[in-house]
């Protein structure tokens, strides 16, 4: 898929290949440590275990490419999970799309702060993420909310033809709305442009601060949309549920080859880029690697990944 | 653009064809009770980390139960984050599970549930500590064995009667609380409350989250002390930690000697301090004992020598004995040590001290 | 005759698909000027990368005072005295002069690492005073007036004097491109001082110039030396003929072209327009009019531009389109009034250069390409195919990146961008010749007639006086901030460069 | 971009030397947050209270300090809490401690900056060798540093019984801890390598426009790298300064510092495109972060409230800082 979108502009290259590549390695050594780990079931625990990350990082990775980025995902996210734990008695199968929309919402009110008060993104995310933890533990009243009757948030925990995680089939369902609806519609060229240049974009009057504003709006709703994944799983809502998602997110982006400066990249790449990180992070204490030494393997494979990843002819200056 | 839309219509259509399931495929006949030999069983000891000196006691614990019995315990460690410790448990649980025992620490209450729910149709042996949602009842699933945790209103409000006895009934106290949205911080700070009610003469000057965080008590710690300056007698903090923060803003504020400081958990450091008397009191809780307990359990039943059935329902979720530490009997928790005895299986449940409530 | 102090010989250099240098032949006597001129892709900038260490040539060699030589960087081209002035200025912003002066060679001014600013601050005023310039050697550099910053790079690019201990030569990449006319006689002056105790290689695009302060000109054509000219009662036109191996047109800016102007109503109408560096300013262009607009650096004139453009807010004043006040918060709303705007920085604001000619191109028009809210490949493919051609756009292909293209090419995309949706009513721009070669300026002007004969309400800024003269139909006159001069450029009473310079100053 | 936003938006400044207007942001929001926390408590503005604030913010600065070289640069620096508690554990086995019979005193303080060092490099060498960008690189060497620190540990809490790194903590002079005092050295420090060295003001120039100092002759990589060798160096330091203050060696010695150390950087007016701020807009952004956290406790602000208000603050200070410098059409990121 990674290639069919590229190819729709660009010649195929060996470097759009490089997440998927880097994907079948792992799993390729990972399988060489412990045979057992090549499994049906144990492939499938892991697109299960990816599908929150998969959905948090194609969001932000619209924030990505319009050239900012966006720390308070995670913590949207944990809010999100508390929200619709505390909604579902009440609003029943409307709390979903009711916690996305507030999700969305507030996405979106960062997006304003960031274009109109023309604060960096870095920074109003990054206050956005304590703002979001304090009402979080507020809302919950500091503790776990628990979800009784889930019945309508139970489908996205179900397994399609026994062997498909439905929340995995969502989340590359979000990736490919996501991937189409930009390749279809003029939002591919206008993200791009702001990300490359953002003064360029503005003069060729591209509506660079409603992008923006967009991509912060649909990063929220991801956001939310993970937390209903996190919540159909977890059968409960937590202030800080999803709150150590957030780095692992932005080394999906990254490691998926997506430029952290701006236009470069695509959310099939965050997708690649997630299933490697998730990998990482389950992978390698299950193989039974030693929990120090687990740290410095994640450490140096997530190096070694983006350097193999990164397709230094997009981007001059690695800052 | 076509393909991609292609291959959406197309597994959607899956979907619908195809039905959903609530499992995964493949073969997870749960576990008979007793059927496994001893070499087969394979343990599993999962805590937040490794780097603080009360997790480290439990794996090993856990690895010294283990030797006992000819095993290894497989660790595993998820750095306090909910989300990696729900995905090396559904890994695990994709794996071989017939004679899977896991002695599991969940993050906090929420996490407990899918745990306890992978576990069960895995049919895999399951014990959990210290967190746990009250409606949650190991009597009510097969192989989530028991759940074991310490009376947090208990010990703290243990912590706090000799607080209050060490500042002699009466004077200003500061409480440092743990991470606010755990049981084990909100049952200990309740303690504390039941403390005060009784110690009319004691009054709680002031009350912040330090986290269970050695480094952030020792600021908050700094800064409620000039705050109320000398109206601080006493420090009252949920965990060895926090406490261990507190020592040493006391001494650079050079009040050490002067201000009472109580913790929980014993860990080494604090009990050296209950013995040289710069710290009050704590209370054990004895995490070597818990590192190895959880998996005896499980080996026990899985191997066949308890049966699940026979567990009494009072063992299946209950307080573990807790022990307060004084400068009296301090030297006797110096060395944290197992007993191999305590791992038999007559006598897994000899340190209950009490069911759930 | 003496050694020259640089000499290439059957310089090539191969990139995927073109011969960018096929057996370049170059003289660089001590003590002169030499003139380097050449359209676009005759291979100018690669020679001069090459001379400088930045580009290592496939075959052939360099020279220096009579040495052969390897360059492999630009440290060991200045250690051989040759330095070049970068088409784009290449200064830090955000450090002094004298840092950037001494830039890559401090020497007694950074002693084991360590700064001692009372050196660098002489040594900086050193080479400031070969030039005879009063900047203040510890501004910052951002700090300065784009001329200012013009003399810096001069001033650094001398260091190479003290380095290499031995004349310098000293290469000038387009330096004019970008200054006013007073501006360009001070470097002139300072180019001459130059060639008191170095040689310089001077490239521009304006053959007067060249003719003006070179003693000597070489002419490159296709990646090849096609000629030598001595400036000494040269013509423009000869120089021309050689570069582009014809005779070029007499009527550069095809005045010949009918403009119309109607009479009525303005299509742009402004009032008493005031902003951050503009007062009061009055401006009226009809339709099928070309206005320029003139005046030096802080004049405030690419401030107005802007404001036209909604990219600059104005405190006061009222803009009508076609008699109907509009108001102009943001580039969207110029866009949707038929708006269109060329900036001077084409690298940085005028395009994407990473993103593809299709897509550069219809960036603003997107109505244009699509069906509905949908992209239409093919509906795309046609319309950029299109106007490729309509403006004779090289390029390999639509899918191509817009940085890959000659300047020239670049900026037809550019002007495409505000063509293609078929709805423009007035187009600002900003230089929009800036850095192009004769040809490519031709044909930049040929597309401003088409336009403004169609219809189009065009606002320039020009290059130079010449250009606006040239142009436009109406100049108005700018000094700080206000209108202060109206002059009538009708064709057959065009007013000479020197009538407007008076009302300049 | 930086040359790019500096040219393009900003051709004619009107301050040619010195500090600028822009700069008097921070400064003028540090007094202001301290005044009306000063109005609002009595104990906040009472002497002890201001020793206490200058003790706490100590660490800060000088990771703080640190950060700042390779924000210059515009690059970023997440390393802070992997290098801390790598450098930690060392300095706490290398001195006297409950472990082992190690005494080294200053070798071993010596020692863990150095491997403080070593980590920033291997951060820079990822950068400018696999062309991995900063934010990842000091990443992965975050996470290499707490696997470091994790071995180290052992299980086994070392305790310091090193008198003198205790007393770094403990002992006064003129009022202020001898960790300030430490950290007050940094900055003097970090500000003379920043205006007087060939490195700092390289990592300066880094920021406002790389690729002229390529074009200029200057190898850049070697710059980048030592720019973050020299963070690694404060890090390691910060390690040693927390390990002090605890009494113990740690794994969690940096935990929270990389943000916290980022944000101090930000507020105090280091732009994370690089090319502007420095040293001592830090520190100014060091003692408003310090003063709004001790400044809401002292109010008595519930703790479930103070990070969010905290953040709420920080972004309004970033926002008034940069109102006066706002433009139709500023390139923000």
């Amino acid at each position: 898929m990674t290639t069919h979108v590229a190819a729709f502009r660009l010649p195929v290259r060996i470097t759009g290949f490089m997440p998927l590549i880097a994907l079948v390695t792992l799993v390729a050594a990972l399988t060489v440590a412990d045979a057992d780990f090549l499994t049906q079931r144990s492939l499938t625990a892991a697109l299960r275990t990816a599908a929150p990350l998969i959905v948090l990082a194609a969001g932000a990775t619209l924030v990505v490419l319009c050239g900012g980025i966006d720390l308070s995902i995670a913590a949207l996210a944990s809010l999100s999970t508390v929200l619709l734990a505390l909604w579902l008695p009440d609003l029943g199968a409307l709390a979903t799309p009711a916690v996305i929309a507030v999700a969305a919402t507030i996405g979106a009110v960062q997006g304003l702060a960031h274009v109109l008060l023309r604060i960096p993104s870095f920074i109003v995310t990054l206050g956005g993420l304590s703002i979001l933890s304090a009402v979080a533990l507020v809302v919950s009243g500091a503790g776990t909310v628990r979800v009784v009757d889930d019945s309508t948030v139970k489908w996205l925990d179900l397994y399609l033809g026994g062997y498909l995680p439905m929340s995995a089939v969502m989340a590359f369902v979000v990736v490919a709305v996501i991937a189409v609806v930009l390749t279809v519609t003029p939002l591919k060229s206008w993200i791009s442009a702001t990300g490359y240049s953002e003064s360029a974009a503005r003069l060729a009057g591209t509506p660079v601060d409603l992008v923006k504003v967009g991509a912060f709006c649909v990063s929220g709703a991801c956001a939310g949309f993970a937390a209903v994944m996190l919540v159909s799983r977890q059968f409960s809502g937590g202030p800080t549920m999803a709150d150590n998602l957030l780095l692992p997110a932005v080394a999906a982006i990254v490691v998926g080859g997506t430029a952290i400066t701006g236009g470069h990249g695509s959310v099939w790449r965050s997708l690649a880029g997630a299933l490697v990180v998730t990998l990482l992070r389950v992978g390698l204490p299950i193989v039974g690697v030693p929990s120090a030494y687990e740290q410095i393997l994640y450490g140096v494979i997530i190096v070694v990944a983006v350097a193999l990843t990164l397709d230094g002819s997009k981007v001059s200056i690695i800052k | 653009m076509k393909s991609s839309a292609t291959i959406i219509s197309l597994s959607l259509m899956a979907a619908v064809l195809a039905g959903c399931t609530e499992e995964a495929g493949g073969d997870n006949a749960a576990a008979e009770s007793g059927s496994c030999e001893s070499a087969d069983v394979r343990l599993v000891g999962q805590v937040r980390n490794e780097s603080n000196p009360y997790e480290a006691s439990w794996l090993a614990g856990g690895d010294a139960f283990a030797q006992s019995v000819g095993l290894k315990q497989e660790r595993l460690t998820y750095d306090g984050d909910s989300t990696k410790q729900q995905e090396q448990i559904s890994q695990i649980l994709a794996g071989d599970t017939k004679c899977l025992v896991m002695n599991v620490l969940p993050n906090g209450d929420s996490d407990t549930a899918p745990i306890v729910k992978g576990a069960d149709s895995a049919g895999a042996y399951l014990v959990t500590q210290w967190n746990k949602p009250a409606d949650l009842k190991p009597a009510d699933h097969k192989t989530w064995l028991s759940h074991i945790t310490y009376n947090g209103v208990e010990s703290g409000q243990q912590i706090g009667d000799a607080l209050a006895t060490a500042i002699g009934g009466s004077g200003g106290i500061i409480a440092l609380q743990g991470v606010l949205d755990t049981a084990a911080a909100k049952d200990r700070f309740a303690g504390l409350e039941a403390s005060l009610a009784k110690n009319t003469g004691v009054k709680l000057l002031d009350q912040q989250a330090a986290n269970f965080s050695r480094a952030e008590a020792l600021t908050v710690t700094k800064t409620l002390l000039t705050k109320h300056g000398d109206n601080v007698k006493g420090i009252w903090a949920a965990n060895d930690d926090m406490a261990l923060g507190a020592l040493e803003a006391l001494q650079q504020a050079g009040k050490a000697g002067k201000v009472a400081v109580v913790g929980i958990d014993a860990v080494p450091d604090a009990v050296g301090a209950v013995q040289k008397g710069d710290m009050t009191a704590t209370v054990s809780s004895d995490g070597t004992w818990q590192g190895g307990i959880g998996l005896a359990i499980g080996y026990c039943v899985a191997t066949g020598k308890l049966k699940a059935a026979d567990i009494a329902a009072d063992n299946r979720a209950f307080f573990a004995k807790q022990f307060l530490v004084t400068k009296d009997n301090a030297a006797g928790f110096a060395t944290p040590k197992t007993n191999p005895a305590d791992f038999e299986c007559a006598n897994v449940f000899n340190r209950v001290a009490g069911p759930l409530t | 005759m003496s050694v020259p102090a640089l000499e290439v010989r059957g310089l090539v250099k191969h990139y995927p698909g073109v011969k960018a240098l096929d057996g370049v032949d170059l003289v660089v006597r001590p003590n002169e000027v030499l003139g380097l001129a050449g359209e676009n892709g005759a291979g100018k900038s690669t020679l001069l990368k090459a001379l400088v260490g930045l580009v290592a040539p496939d075959a052939g060699e360099i020279f220096v005072r009579g040495e052969p030589v390897r360059l492999r960087s630009v440290v060991e081209a200045a250690n051989h005295g040759i330095g070049m002035v970068f088409q784009e200025q290449s200064l830090v912003p955000n450090l002094t002069a004298a840092e950037n002066i001494v830039l890559g060679s401090e020497g007694s001014a950074v002693r084991r690492g360590v700064y001692r600013w009372d050196t660098m601050r002489r040594l900086a005023q050193e080479q400031l005073d070969k030039i005879g310039s009063d900047i203040d050697p510890l501004a910052r550099t951002d700090s300065l007036s784009f001329a200012e910053r013009q003399m810096v790079e001069i001033a650094k690019v001398l260091r190479i004097e003290e380095r290499s201990q031995h004349p310098p030569v000293i290469i000038l990449d387009e330096p004019t491109s970008v200054l006013e006319s007073k501006e360009i006689e001070t470097l002139f002056a300072q180019i001459r001082r130059l060639r008191e105790f170095a040689s310089v290689v001077f490239v521009s695009h304006r053959l007067d110039e060249v003719l003006d302060v070179c003693d000597r000109v070489t002419v490159l054509r296709g990646g090849q030396s096609v000629g030598e000219v001595a400036t000494a009662g040269a013509v423009p036109g000869e120089l021309h003929k050689l570069m582009i191996g014809s005779t070029g047109s007499d009527d550069h800016y095809h005045s010949g072209a009918a403009s119309l102007v109607a009479a009525e109503q303005p299509r742009l109408s402004v009032r008493k327009l005031s902003g951050r560096s503009f007062q009061e300013v009055d401006l009226d262009v009809a339709a099928g009019e070309i206005v320029g607009i003139v005046g030096v650096h802080g004049s405030g004139r690419e401030d107005v531009c802007r404001a036209l453009f909604g990219a600059e807010p104005t405190t006061a004043g009222e803009i009508r389109m076609d008699g109907k006040k509009i108001d102009l918060p943001h580039t969207r709303a110029a866009c949707a009034a038929g708006i269109g705007y060329v900036p001077a920085e084409r690298k940085i604001e005028g395009m994407v250069g990473a993103m593809s000619v299709a897509d550069n191109m219809t960036l603003t028009k997107q109505k244009a390409r699509c069906t509905g809210p949908f992209v239409a490949p093919k509906k795309q493919a046609t319309l950029v195919d299109r106007w490729i051609e309509r403006l004779s756009i090289r390029t390999p292909g639509r899918d191509t990146a817009i940085g890959r293209l000659s300047g020239g090419n670049q900026q037809k995309v550019v002007l495409a961008r505000w063509l293609v949706g078929g709805d423009i009513k007035l187009l600002l721009l900003d230089h929009p010749t800036r850095g192009l070669d004769i040809g490519a300026r031709s044909e930049v002007y040929r597309l401003m007639r088409e336009l403004a004969g169609s219809g189009v309400a065009t606002v320039l800024l020009a290059d130079s006086l010449e250009e606006a003269i040239g142009m436009a139909d109406r100049i108005l006159v700018m000094s700080d901030g206000r209108v202060v001069a109206e002059v009538a450029c009708p064709n057959g009473g065009k007013p000479s460069p020197l009538d407007l310079v008076k009302e300049m100053v | 971009m930086t040359l790019t936003s500096a040219v393009a938006t900003a051709p004619r400044r009107q301050s040619r030397r010195g500090a600028s207007f822009r700069d008097a942001g921070p400064p003028v929001a540090l007094v202001v947050i301290f005044g009306i926390f000063a109005a609002l408590s009595p104990q906040f503005r009472s002497v002890d209270n201001v020793q206490n604030i200058v003790d706490a913010a100590a660490v800060l600065a000088v990771v703080t300090s640190g950060i700042t070289f390779v924000l210059m640069m515009g690059s970023i620096d997440l390393s802070a809490a992997g290098v801390m508690g790598a450098s930690a554990l060392t300095v706490s086995l290398l001195v006297a401690n409950n472990r082992n019979d190690n005494d080294y005193g200053l070798l071993g303080i010596g020692a863990a900056v150095l491997l403080g060092c070593a980590f920033g490099c291997l951060s820079g060498l990822a950068l400018v060798l696999l062309k991995v960008p900063s934010f990842m690189a000091t990443l992965g060497v975050s996470a290499i540093g707490l696997g470091v620190a994790t071995l180290m540990f052992a299980g086994v809490q070392p305790n310091i019984t090193d008198t003198m790194l205790e007393s770094w903590a403990i002992e006064r002079f003129l009022g202020f801890s001898y960790l300030a005092w430490i950290a007050a050295a940094c900055i003097l420090v970090g500000w003379l390598i920043q205006r007087y060295t060939r490195l700092g003001r390289y990592a300066f120039a880094i920021g406002g426009a790389e690729e002229v100092l390529t074009l200029s002759g200057v190898r850049v990589k070697p710059y980048k790298v030592a720019v973050f060798t020299l963070a690694g160096a404060f890090y390691g330091l910060g390690g040693v300064m927390v390990t002090s203050q605890l009494g113990a060696g740690l794994v969690q010695a940096g935990d929270g510092y990389d943000f916290s150390a980022i944000t101090a950087a930000v507020v105090g007016g280091t732009l994370l495109t690089g090319g502007r701020g420095g040293i001592l807009h830090s520190a100014v952004g060091v003692l408003l972060v310090m003063v709004l956290t001790n400044g809401l406790v002292q109010v008595g602000v519930s703790p479930y409230w103070q990070g969010g208000v905290e953040g709420l603050i920080v972004v309004a200070a970033v926002a008034a800082a940069v109102i006066p410098q706002r433009r139709r059409n500023q390139v923000v990121k």
